[in-house]
């Protein structure tokens, strides 16, 4: 518990001139009884930040408020180690330059403020780390194919153990198909060898890596640096402890049989890129039905892919793929014929030299939809096709060998068909109902979760890593591909998105190096990305728990199994520190050391109600600290005037908002309270996938609660606001304030 | 650009044709082409033309061999290089048309008035190591016959105007001295390219 | 004696995620950027595809990073002279650029209140100004002020200095040079747009109204010249007829030889600024090859479905001018339909590719470049690498994977030093 | 400055006035031309289309061999010329087989060609050779209030792009024009192509093409062209009478050889303007200047 609070308050960057400074110090020293507060013209400044250390030093304060500018600045001027709790107070862009100057509401929020991060200080404590015992930091990589074999290789280069589990005899995955590889280095022109052997050779040679083939995994329990796999090889059950995943497991080729309307099954000849690639193997390109040396070949782009029925996305591989195959038999043959038909050739980046190469073999590149394959004499064959650039039927015939560009599909998309994340199952199975009715338990928006049998997770809310869309469990950030919603479990190569073998190799390095970031920071007690070395984690008062599931199934990450009895079993090193399960528990026995119900509750106490006569409002505005806060500095910034009664308390995330808060609130008189969080829905912004949704619902359900107490529900709103918003922010505020006029003042007031 | 649709359909990919344009001297050239359309756009004589380069291409692409000789794509090519310029594959049209002109002369496709032309032109500068317009238009009246002639008299006042402004000399300018080691020289070149070729 | 420190060389969304998950797997990181904040040409893009996100979201995220960790050091305005030695231990060179503007800037901003003169403002491509004392924009990192000595009155003139109540100005700031030792280097000083006025048929830099799809960026961004509103620069008057020009310098031989693999994107990207902007008006693509690979199929399909553009197959070749109205006329063959189309449009957005920063000004050191200037894959100089678009033409999420997987490339080269 | 000259069949005839202008002009700027001896057509635009480039360029290449031994540029005036020769002699530079070939071939004639020289457009060697500033100074008539269209022309500037301009926007014409002390007015069409191959063939596509041009330049307010290319100063000036007739326009816009104005500017004797080759009259364009017949 912080003892000893000092206040430092700046009257730099237009403060001075906006603010009663002395009155804030008034308020700090006298009625908050702050044993330091001093303020200077210029704190960030050396002369400042002495000033703050001189007293640190001479009264051991513990706790140091920074009244001034957002923390968002000047961050490092105030690090004043670990052992003091450093609480930023923004009377900077939230009140000197966003609100009227040396206006009696503009003190007021400021002073509001100071009180409101003095209650903080009286809760707030610094975090210690929670260290497991007996953490493994060996990356475990699932897959052996190109993106595993070199996620392997790679971490081991960097010298850390490595264990790679392979499902068939060999390693090689795909690579023990093909022929050749794309070029995948300058000119970008070459066909490149497998070095099949090569590689095998390196990951059987290199001490850190040990290899099991044939062998797939049964289950996978513990979290990061605590994994505890069970490896099933031919008969045996191996367990190995691991502190990070790497899962490389692949995809394969779209099902053929679902090609009849491009002749495959009609006729031997018609094969798909796969099979291409195992003639290729042999030696001499022949017809499978007669083994006649192939003069005359044809590529039909987009089987399966791009297309409504089948596959809708683009496997971004088979233009490569197909102009790579194109030159297998220009390399035979340079008399042979060869003919793709594309809708639109993808050789992106630099496989544009590669396009050209095949153009330059004479490779026939074709733009049409293929109409109909039928048989032509001597187990030929004949493509029909609307030629779009010729304005024309087109038909080319005695074709030898039609090669379907099929695409993949990821082996995540397979068995047992779909596996919905535990909210929707909690919701329907009866138990779980009656534990939900007794605390109104919000349906969570299900994640979906194929039983793929990969890695067959212990995690409650499901065996595999949650699908994104069509079966990758790919990340859903641009800026953070390797995102994951499973800590410590990292998705590499064709089985995160499509994508070709250059592009999986890239792949299989950066996951491992995810993977190696998440042991040594799980070895300090650290989060991971988004949270990176947070080192606060959640504490359980499990005494008090009503086994209502609600923190195990709202957790976005998993990291909350069950015990027999239905008591939450948390796993903290799978813990991201987003606060959901706090704002999850109606029990309120979740929080963390610097973040907790009680802190927000103490803050939210803090600030004064006018009563009903001064016709002064109060909106209580709970803002996430990613993108809402932020949006608020830039108004500030901006010089954008905020509207007066504004009381802003940022919140890690609104998934930990705790309903109580709005209770409290209410109770107090205060006339509004707002939430602001990121955008949800199927492109969310939300940093932690469903925290500001999960937020809408509950506040769905107090609403009820509200309407019997006879206090509007409009009084409580939640709006989605990106961090370029700032601009919207102002006209948001003044709308929501019309709204509160409208209806009046609170009616407790004053109770 | 004349709108032609491609007549007997569908059209039947054959690149036996294709292989003949391929050995050409910049035939090969034709393979690198993307299909952007380009070379349609950057054309002077765009609008007269039945088939844009790249749809030529297209049309050697398929083997239509019959459509590729009777359409007036090369012979349109004014060889003001803006297409050669602009080919985002670097394909040389000009010198590509060039190649495809050759080939239809030496096939006798020669119903279009530049070839008669470029053979005129051609046996002026052949025979004479410079050219003289007035021998020019003589060869390619002869060449073209009695409709040209009647076309040529609608452009007396043309003439009668550059002879006025002393433009057109009469007399035909001497041939050069080295002539006969000149035609030596280009035969042995043709000779040369065509074992290149092979 | 091998050093661990890992150096890298930009500041763009490659060279600060190269330097921040270096730094979370616990290795000393130097940052440098030549420019005066961090995040390179992402700052300066309204939206990422297909999330249609801002992203300063994911920039806010990064900075947290860096400003939590303290094994990152940054240097802004700083370029890199010069490198010798050896992987394990390279001697680096870093030129300092005077900022004019000391560590105690807090960005209270009046100093550019006061500072008489103004400067054309490159972070929105000259599309409007700022003064010569200026911040890069709202959300620069380190937020502190820049005075830009090309546009300063110079000595004449104290204005800012005199406004200035933290002592923060320091017009006799000079360039240095400092000397540091690192084990290996990271190299992700990214891209350019290409030139377009090398293009001469397009016209841009001739007529006003023929724009670059990055200065599009700018214009859609509510930070930008035009506060958001998508307007044509000749007039600002509004959009009723808008084309977008793909491979405006890509796949061609005549300039960038390779596909720039972002800008069917970005252009179908910047189909939906339009089209949230303007209901009615008439949006024509004009296209090669649509390359939404991978799940960015959805987004095209989507923008097919629902933006009602027009796809014209068949590159744009000329555009001419109607100087009268600055109209623009957009010649294209229309391969489906097999016609010469004459468009008239009062905007055109070149879809103009990502050319490497290396192609223009190589690593101080022996590397090996392929024909567009991108840094080869296969190292010339052991210990050091290329990340992002040094390397390939990339789009974020690649460009991020790529920088992760330096990251660890860089990792082993200081441990592989230290195995012996 | 020495250079070899390349003059071409048309300036011995349509294009006199293209020769007899530059002589005294290069005189005037210290520039000493010496004529290729024996000469021989490069074939222009049209022997390629018959006998194939390889063929055509060694034909090209026998004038090379024989101005090789002097050493000097060679200056071309023609643009069709310029253009055979300046590729020929660029293939013979890049690409060693066509050379080992093309070598053979001239060998029948006891000649060779080893690719020293460079071959130069006349715009190419006032700008960058003798300067715009060296040409200023010369100028003793400026050319002031004269609106000039620079036409271009194609194969000058295209032939070889980016050699010494920009192949579809180029400015050293209107900087040469400017240097005279004549206004270059905006001119979109300086560098279309007037279809000048087909002038015997198919006329009308020449009097199509030439209009367009002509209509550019009037619209823009020139009252003369001036060009490098003899194939544009024939069409547009020549044939301007029978566009005028076939599409019954008015237009009367003299087209000198860029030559001929800096002989004016300069100030050279009436032989040296060599005006009276004009077929529209410059006469009343010229008339402020004082220029007479």
């Amino acid at each position: 518990m912080a003892k000893k609070t000092g206040v430092f308050i700046c009257s730099g960057c237009g403060i001075g001139e906006s603010l009663d400074v002395d009155a804030l110090v008034k308020v700090a020293a006298k009625e908050c009884k702050a044993p330091v507060c001093k303020t200077n013209g210029f704190l960030c400044g050396k002369e400042g930040v002495e000033l703050i250390k001189q007293d640190i030093a001479a009264g051991e304060l513990d706790c140091v408020l920074v009244v001034g500018c957002s923390n968002r600045v000047n961050y490092e001027a105030f690090d004043f180690g670990p052992s003091v709790v450093v609480e930023r107070v923004n009377i900077r862009e939230q009140v000197a330059w966003s609100q009227q100057p040396n206006d009696e509401d503009t003190q007021a929020m400021a002073e509001d403020y100071i009180r409101m991060y003095m209650a903080k200080a009286k809760t707030v404590e610094a975090p210690e780390p929670y260290i497991a015992e007996n953490l493994s930091k060996t990356i475990m990589v699932v897959g052996g194919g190109l993106a595993g074999m070199t996620a392997a290789i790679e971490a081991a280069k960097a010298n850390y153990q490595v264990l790679l589990v392979e499902k068939e005899a060999a390693l090689g995955g795909w690579l023990n198909k093909v022929y050749k590889l794309a070029p995948v280095k300058a000119p970008h022109t070459e066909l490149e060898d497998t070095n099949l052997e090569a590689r095998i050779a390196e990951i059987n040679d290199n001490p850190n890596i040990k290899v099991y083939t044939s062998a797939v995994i049964e289950k996978t329990a513990g979290g990061p640096g605590l994994f505890d796999v069970t490896i099933k090889q031919n008969g045996n059950e191996i367990i190995e402890r691991a502190g990070a995943i790497v899962l490389a497991t692949g995809a394969v080729p779209y099902n053929p049989e679902k090609l009849g309307h491009l002749g495959f099954g009609m006729s031997p000849n018609v094969i798909t890129q796969s099979m291409f690639e195992e003639i290729a193997k042999k030696g001499t390109i022949t017809r499978p039905s007669d083994g006649k040396e192939v003069k005359k070949i044809a590529f039909i782009q987009c089987a399966g892919s791009r297309d409504q029925e089948h596959l809708p996305y683009c496997s971004a591989a088979c233009c490569i793929e197909s102009i790579k195959q194109s030159l297998y038999l220009k390399e035979q043959d340079p008399e042979a014929q060869a003919y793709v038909f594309y809708k639109d050739i993808r050789s992106s980046g630099q496989y544009e030299h590669f396009y050209k190469k095949a153009q330059m073999a004479g490779v026939m590149f074709i733009k049409g939809d293929v109409t109909d394959v039928s048989e032509g004499d001597e187990g030929t064959l004949v493509i029909e096709a609307d030629d779009l650039l010729m304005g024309d039927k087109t038909m080319a015939d005695e074709i030898d060998l039609i090669v379907l560009a099929n695409g993949m599909v990821p082996t995540t998309a397979f068995e047992e068909g779909v596996y919905m994340g535990l909210g929707a199952v909690a919701a329907v199975t009866e138990g779980a109902g009656e534990a939900a009715a007794s605390c109104d338990a919000p349906a969570v928006p299900p994640a979906t979760i194929i039983k793929s049998n990969i890695l067959n997770l212990q995690y409650r809310q499901g065996p595999e890593l949650p699908d994104l869309k069509y079966g990758f469990p790919d990340s859903h950030y641009i800026c953070f591909p390797y995102e994951t919603r499973r800590t410590g479990i990292y998705a590499a190569g064709s089985v995160r998105r499509p994508m070709d073998m250059g592009q999986s190799v890239g792949d299989g390095v950066g996951a491992a190096l995810k993977a190696i970031q998440c042991v040594e920071l799980t070895e300090q007690g650290a989060a991971v990305h988004p949270r990176a070395l947070d080192i606060s984690f959640p504490d359980f008062q499990l005494t008090r728990c009503t086994q209502c599931k609600r923190c195990t199934d709202e957790c976005p990450f998993g990291a909350i199994n069950e015990d027999e009895k239905g008591n939450p079993l948390i796993n903290p090193t799978r813990c991201r520190r987003c606060s959901t399960c706090m704002g999850a528990c109606p029990e309120r026995i979740i929080s963390f050391k610097n973040y907790s119900v009680p802190m927000i509750g103490n803050m939210l106490k803090a600030f004064e109600v006018p009563e009903e006569d001064e016709e002064k409002p109060r909106i209580l505005i709970f803002a996430c600290e990613n993108d809402a806060i932020p949006a608020i500095d830039m108004a500030g910034i901006s010089r954008l005037q905020l509207n007066a009664w504004i009381r802003i308390i940022p919140v890690r995330c609104l998934g930990s908002l705790s309903l109580v808060w709005i209770n409290d609130a209410m109770s107090r008189g205060v006339d509004g309270v707002l939430l602001l969080g990121c955008k949800h829905g199927d492109d969310y912004q939300c940093h932690f996938m469903k925290g500001s949704e999960l937020a809408e619902i509950r506040l769905s359900k107090v609403s009820e609660t509200l309407d019997r107490l006879g206090l509007e529900s409009e009084r409580v709103q939640a709006r989605t606001v990106s961090i370029m918003d700032y601009e919207v922010i102002p006209k948001m505020l003044a709308e929501f304030m019309e709204k509160i006029e409208e209806l009046g003042p609170n009616p407790m007031k004053g109770f | 650009m004349v709108d032609n649709k491609i007549s007997s359909a569908p059209i039947k990919y054959d690149n036996t044709f294709a292989k003949e344009i391929y050995s050409l001297e910049n035939g090969h050239y034709v393979k690198m082409c993307m299909q952007c359309g380009m070379c349609a756009v950057s054309c002077a004589t765009r609008q007269i033309m039945d088939y844009s380069p790249r749809r030529l291409f297209n049309l050697i692409r398929a083997g239509k061999k019959e459509e590729f000789m009777r359409s007036n794509t090369m012979w349109m090519c004014t060889t003001c290089c803006m297409c050669k310029v602009r080919c985002p594959r670097g394909i040389p049209l000009v010198d590509v048309m060039h190649d495809l002109k050759a080939l239809a002369l030496k096939q006798g496709y020669v119903e279009y008035p530049q070839a008669a032309f470029y053979q005129a032109m051609w046996a002026e500068a052949f025979g004479r190591g410079r050219v003289f317009e007035g021998g020019i238009m003589a060869r390619f009246y002869l060449k073209r016959g009695w409709n040209e002639i009647k076309k040529a008299l609608g452009m007396k006042d043309l003439g009668m105007e550059m002879l006025k402004h002393g433009r057109m000399p009469i007399v035909p300018p001497r041939k050069i001295k080295g002539l006969k080691s000149l035609q030596q020289i280009i035969q042995r070149a043709q000779s040369l390219q065509e074992k290149e070729a092979k | 004696m091998v050093n661990n420190t890992i150096l890298v060389v930009g500041g763009g969304i490659s060279g600060l995620t190269t330097a921040i998950e270096a730094s979370e797997v616990g290795c000393e990181v130097i940052l440098v950027e030549k420019n005066a904040y961090l995040g390179g040409k992402v700052t300066q893009i309204n939206q990422y595809f297909p999330k249609l996100c801002p992203p300063n979201c994911g920039l806010e995220i990064n900075f947290k990073r860096i400003k939590n960790n303290p094994k990152i050091k940054c240097y802004t305005m700083a370029e890199v002279e010069n490198i010798s030695g050896q992987e394990g231990d390279f001697d680096v060179t870093i030129k300092i650029n005077p900022r004019y503007v000391n560590e105690n800037c807090t960005a209270c901003g009046k100093c550019a209140e006061a500072c008489p003169v103004e400067r054309s403002n490159d972070f929105n491509y000259g599309l409007d100004k700022t003064k010569a004392i200026y911040l890069p924009h709202e959300f620069a990192f380190p937020a502190k002020y820049v005075i830009d000595p090309k546009a300063c009155a110079g000595s004449g003139c104290t204005k800012c200095a005199d406004v200035c109540q933290y002592g923060a100005i320091e017009p006799a700031m000079e360039a240095k040079t400092v000397t540091i030792k690192v084990g290996s280097v990271v190299w992700a000083t990214g891209w350019n747009p290409y030139d377009a006025s090398k293009i001469s048929c397009y016209g841009f830099g001739v007529y006003p109204n023929v724009i670059s799809n990055v200065m599009m960026e700018r214009m859609a961004a509510v930070n930008g010249p035009t506060k958001g509103k998508i307007v044509r620069p000749s007039d600002g008057k509004e959009i009723k007829n808008i084309a977008f020009i793909q491979c405006a310098g890509s796949r061609d031989e005549n300039h960038i030889h390779a596909c720039s693999s972002v800008c069917c994107m970005a252009s179908l990207k910047q189909v939906t600024y339009v089209r949230e902007q303007y209901p009615d008006a008439k949006i024509a693509v004009y296209y090669i090859d649509i390359r939404a690979r991978g799940k960015h199929e959805d987004f095209y399909v989507k923008v097919q479905n629902e933006m009602n553009a027009v796809f014209i197959k068949g590159k744009a070749g000329e555009i001419k001018e109607d100087p009268a109205t600055n109209d623009l006329i957009v010649i294209a063959e229309d391969q489906i339909n097999q016609v010469l189309t004459e468009e008239k449009y009062d905007l055109v957005v070149l879809a103009t590719g990502m050319q490497p920063a290396t192609a223009l000004s190589k690593v101080p050191a022996a590397m090996s470049y392929d024909e567009d200037g991108f840094l080869a894959s296969d190292p010339a100089s052991p210990g050091i690498y290329g990340a992002g678009c040094v390397s390939k033409p990339a789009d974020v999420a690649a460009a991020v994977q790529d920088a992760t997987a330096a990251a660890l490339r860089a990792i082993q080269s200081v441990r592989r030093r230290n195995n012996g | 400055m020495r250079y070899s000259v390349y003059p071409g069949c048309s300036l011995e005839a349509t294009a006199l006035s293209y020769m007899k202008s530059l002589e005294p002009v290069a005189e005037a700027l210290g520039m000493h031309l010496e004529e290729i001896p024996d000469w021989n057509c490069c074939g222009a635009s049209v022997a390629s289309g018959v006998v194939g480039d390889f063929a055509q360029q060694v034909m090209t290449a026998r004038n090379l061999a024989l101005a090789e031994e002097k050493g000097l540029d060679i200056l071309v005036a023609c643009s069709s010329c310029y253009m055979n020769m300046g590729l020929t002699n660029k293939r013979f530079k890049d690409d060693a087989h066509f050379a080992k070939l093309a070598n053979e071939a001239l060998a029948v004639g006891g000649l060779k060609y080893n690719g020293t020289l460079r071959v130069r457009q006349i715009v190419d060697a006032l700008v960058n050779d003798i300067g715009l500033d060296k040409i200023k100074a010369r100028v003793k008539r400026p050319l002031t209030g004269l609106k000039v269209a620079g036409y271009v022309g194609c194969q000058t500037v295209r032939a070889l792009p980016w050699e010494y301009d920009d192949p579809e926007r180029p400015v050293l014409l209107d900087q040469l024009v400017e240097a005279l002390g004549a206004t270059a007015v905006p001119f979109p069409m300086k560098a279309r192509c007037c279809g000048s191959s087909h002038a015997i063939a198919q006329t009308e596509i020449v009097l199509d093409c030439s209009r367009e041009i002509l209509e550019s330049a009037r619209s823009n307010g020139a009252s003369m062209m001036v060009t490098p290319c003899p194939m544009c100063q024939l069409n547009i000036d020549a044939y301007q009478g029978m566009i005028n007739k076939t599409y019954n326009t008015n237009y009367a816009i003299p087209t000198l050889f860029i030559t001929q104005l800096m002989a004016i500017a300069f100030d050279l004797p009436p032989e040296a303007s060599a005006l009276k080759y004009c077929i529209v009259s410059p006469y009343e364009a010229l008339a402020p200047l004082g220029v007479g017949k």
